[in-house]
């Protein structure tokens, strides 16, 4: 799902970083993932969500960069920022405590229950069939934002019916489970691919096709999932991106890094 | 700790305090990081290594490609904006060039581990792990509170035998100062039996700088001048990072051979870097 | 949280975010304590607060004599410099003006559970309160590591229903900037449900300050403009300590009246404070 | 004892406060609790120990006061400092990972155990004779630093067989105590009061007078303290102040603000 729409001068993919920005809109603090994640929360600013405070687990809060950021620990992170804490800091004291509103993540695979495996592809810890970097922040955003917001594009390989390993807990096997582990943040309540969004059933937390960009068949997003993905009945198109959210894209991509 | 030498020769500092078999931490979060003091330890054929570092970046690519770890304690093993560590996944996969054995953690239990060894306590308590696959993978345990009856984490403190890092600069003294992304590095100096940091210049006087992370001389035991020794990371108000090096890097560490050819030209015989952007 | 008015009037801040009954932190160790605040708070005749704050100081002895106060938790109730808190010693032995509850601490415990509270965790654990007879007089527990079996304290988290501070100055949008001796104001802020901080002055830009705590202002639920709100204690770069007011508020508080026509007319009618140096 | 020697221009406190200082020679590190041992370890620093670090609870590490310090709060220690840091940073990461070399205590009440009491005279802890401060940073400090030396003028209310309260730990009861507790540090070393200096006998961690000061005989030493005070076989007399230590001291005293 890489080619843009039928007539239209976006990607599937600049629809996905636009959703995510959309669903920002109304949030006063962001804790941002590397990669995916990033670039829509500095689209949010430059669009839906202007004071969105941006929190990387570099430590640098309310930073306002002026171009894409690198890496979660990018000198114009620090620059612009309102203030820089130690790492051990923006763990415990920011995240940790349950302050920031949403989380939002980029990962290697995906279940049925939103549970992201970003460490190994394969059956076996010690052999595994691809090595992966492993967890970073991301548990720990998983776990304790409000609330958190999945981007990945779907294929069949990353939209997996169990994930090879868990690394971050959406919602583990069933409704309850977050509780269980003590994690006191709502879990994943949105999951944006280049297909559409899904979103959590309220009573089995399975990830449903909750709305589709226009154009896209929902079969093919399904076709694209690794399980037998439901489909909502009240199933919506999201809008089209309008020129300005376009041109705010095309701004920021501008300012990115050849590296990324 | 040498009070009436802390300003030593980097070769110096590394021969006297890194030795085979030691558990070294060598920390800066994106920021920072100690090139200039890792390439040493590879030179000085350090072995049995274990290296402990959140985001083992280019550095321990190298350090483990080079052969020098035994075991990596780590959170995060990524090419930062670029994909994947090769040399990392290349020891994991095949054991080459020799078989290395890990420790994983997330970022906040490693962050926790560190706080734990600097406030001398075995553990730290956070809230983590439960309920995901790492828990049965790595060194961690259940604890109640005594108060509410919840069940949350223990992490064990971890108490490096040396901390590395760079820092921006030192006074006479040997005592440092860093700033921008501080990281975890005053924790893992605090917490390491011993302490090497290299700066970009001493200077007299250290003139304050708001967020600036002081370390006095007594916590340290060696600092080294190694200018531009944060490269291809940067060092904030003395130059950015060098994004197209991560990049190059990705070619050159997917291949055994050329990475043994960077390894020996560059570290072992101190040609210039092709991967630094100043350098082509 | 009020994002849209963060800059309040003090008696406003005061009555919207302090309630009868609430446990109130007001911080600033020995720097910046929130004095303006907490003769706010007698003003508005609270009553059967709990009242927290790691060493009294002259704020909790008037806010006691006043009769604020169901209960104190502390860990050093003196004068510093001076001598002893008679309000508080006259509570203490008289229960005058009413029975004062009791819970005290060390610093080092109470410091930590801040920590827990900023942090999210039902306790903190530390080296602490075994073998003294504060652990059992105090809501401490033993705890054991998983990893060591070694038996250290657990602190029970502070999480105040409000906490108030002073600081050097917000901008306009309430971010608060503090420096010099920053205490545990930050964890108190970042432990508390509700948190109220009196500055000096609202600037349009905060001007980076070497070892500055930042305080972003959606921590912060109200700003309250208070030139010097911390007399007689000092905000480094405003005004000095006034050690002659601790020195006068010991003979005025060893008696009952003196100390009732002092509040009556200083705090409550607002005529000058003849403690204070600058007002004599 | 606040009398002065027979012919000399200095008094019992002052050669405290002098004994107090020349016993910080050789160290590198010292946690200042209030009081009598702020002083002494200032006057270190001007005389025998110049580049000794004061550390203070306050979160001042490295103070280079040029007047004596009022209080552990006084603005003139963290504008002289090498660095300040918050509260819980300097009671966890630099006094109870045990990396400072001498913690300097005062107190209300010592026992032949060398514990201490600041909390309450009396023995009701609930209807207290009297209501003292309190344990501030005393008992971590006690715990945690590699030796302690307390100053304490010695009378027979202060120095008593049992302290009403254990606020801070010397050695408990017996030997082994300390590190039944968990404390790493070697606990108190010297006990600096007017009329000498006491030590713990190290087979019964028991204090025994082990210095006396120029023209103080012991058993007046003995009639200040309300247990059988032994005195050291080897009892020795301490040198009376040198001019250099004494004109260092009055400089000091000059400099404190009237309210001490």
């Amino acid at each position: 799902m890489t080619t843009s729409g039928t007539d239209a001068n976006w990607s599937s993919d600049d629809l996905m970083t636009i959703t995510a920005a959309r669903a920002l809109a109304g949030r006063r603090t962001c804790f941002v993932g590397i990669g995916l994640p990033s670039v829509a929360a500095n689209l949010a600013r430059a669009t839906t969500t202007p004071d969105l405070v941006l929190i990387y687990e570099s430590g640098t809060i309310g930073a306002r960069p002026t171009r894409l950021p690198l890496s979660i620990g990018d000198g114009e992170l620090a620059e612009t920022a309102d203030t820089v804490v130690s790492v051990p800091e923006i763990f415990n004291y920011w995240l940790q405590s349950g302050r920031i509103d949403v989380g939002f993540l980029g990962a290697a695979q995906i279940d049925r229950f939103a549970n992201i495996n970003s460490t190994v592809i394969g059956d076996d810890y010690h052999r595994p069939d691809v090595r992966l970097p492993g967890a970073g922040g991301a548990p720990e955003i998983a776990a304790s934002c409000r609330e958190v917001i999945i981007m990945l594009r779907q294929r069949p390989r990353t939209f997996v019916g169990s994930v090879d390993f868990v690394t971050s807990v959406g919602f583990g096997s069933a409704p309850g489970d977050r509780e269980r582990f003590g994690m006191r943040g709502a879990g994943p309540t949105q999951v944006i691919t280049d297909y559409g969004v899904l979103r959590p059933d309220p009573a089995t937390c399975e990830l449903v096709l909750s709305s589709v960009y226009p154009g896209v068949d929902p079969d093919d997003a399904r076709a694209a999932t690794g399980w037998p993905l439901r489909i909502a009945d009240d199933l919506d198109v999201c809008a089209a991106p309008d020129g300005r959210e376009l041109s705010a894209l095309r701004a920021l991509q501008a300012t990115r890094p050849r590296a990324t | 700790m040498s009070p009436s030498t802390p300003i030593q020769d980097l070769s110096a500092a590394v021969a006297t305090l890194v030795g085979d078999g030691d558990v070294v931490a060598l920390e800066g979060f994106t920021h920072l990081i100690p090139f200039a003091a890792g390439h040493e330890i590879i030179r000085q054929g350090r072995r049995d290594l274990t290296l402990v570092r959140m985001t083992p970046d280019l550095l321990f690519d190298r350090m483990i490609g080079a052969g020098c770890a035994a075991k990596l304690v780590f959170s995060w093993g990524g090419n930062p904006g670029v994909g994947s560590l090769h040399r990392f996944r290349d020891a994991v996969a095949t054991s080459w060039p020799r078989p290395l054995e890990l420790e994983e953690h997330s970022h906040a239990g490693m962050a926790n581990r560190y706080v734990a060894g600097a406030a001398g306590l075995p553990f730290a308590v956070m809230r983590g792990y439960r309920g995901t696959d790492l828990e049965q993978h790595t060194n961690v345990a259940p604890i109640t509170c005594p108060f509410t009856g919840e069940t949350l984490t223990a992490v064990p403190a971890l108490e490096p035998d040396v901390a590395v890092i760079h820092a921006q600069r030192a006074d006479r003294s040997g005592t440092v100062q860093l700033w921008g992304i501080t990281g975890v590095q005053k924790e893992a100096v605090l917490a390491a039996k011993r302490a090497l940091v290299t700066v970009e210049e001493v200077v007299d006087t250290l003139q304050p700088v708001a967020g600036a992370v002081i370390l006095p001389s007594w916590t340290i035991d060696a600092v080294a001048v190694a200018p531009g020794g944060a490269r291809p990371s940067y060092a904030q108000g003395y130059y950015a990072r060098d994004n197209a090096a991560y990049l190059a890097w990705d070619a050159i560490s997917r291949d055994r051979d050329r990475f043994a050819a960077w390894l020996d030209a560059v570290v072992m015989h101190g040609e210039p870097d092709p991967t630094l952007t100043d350098a082509r």
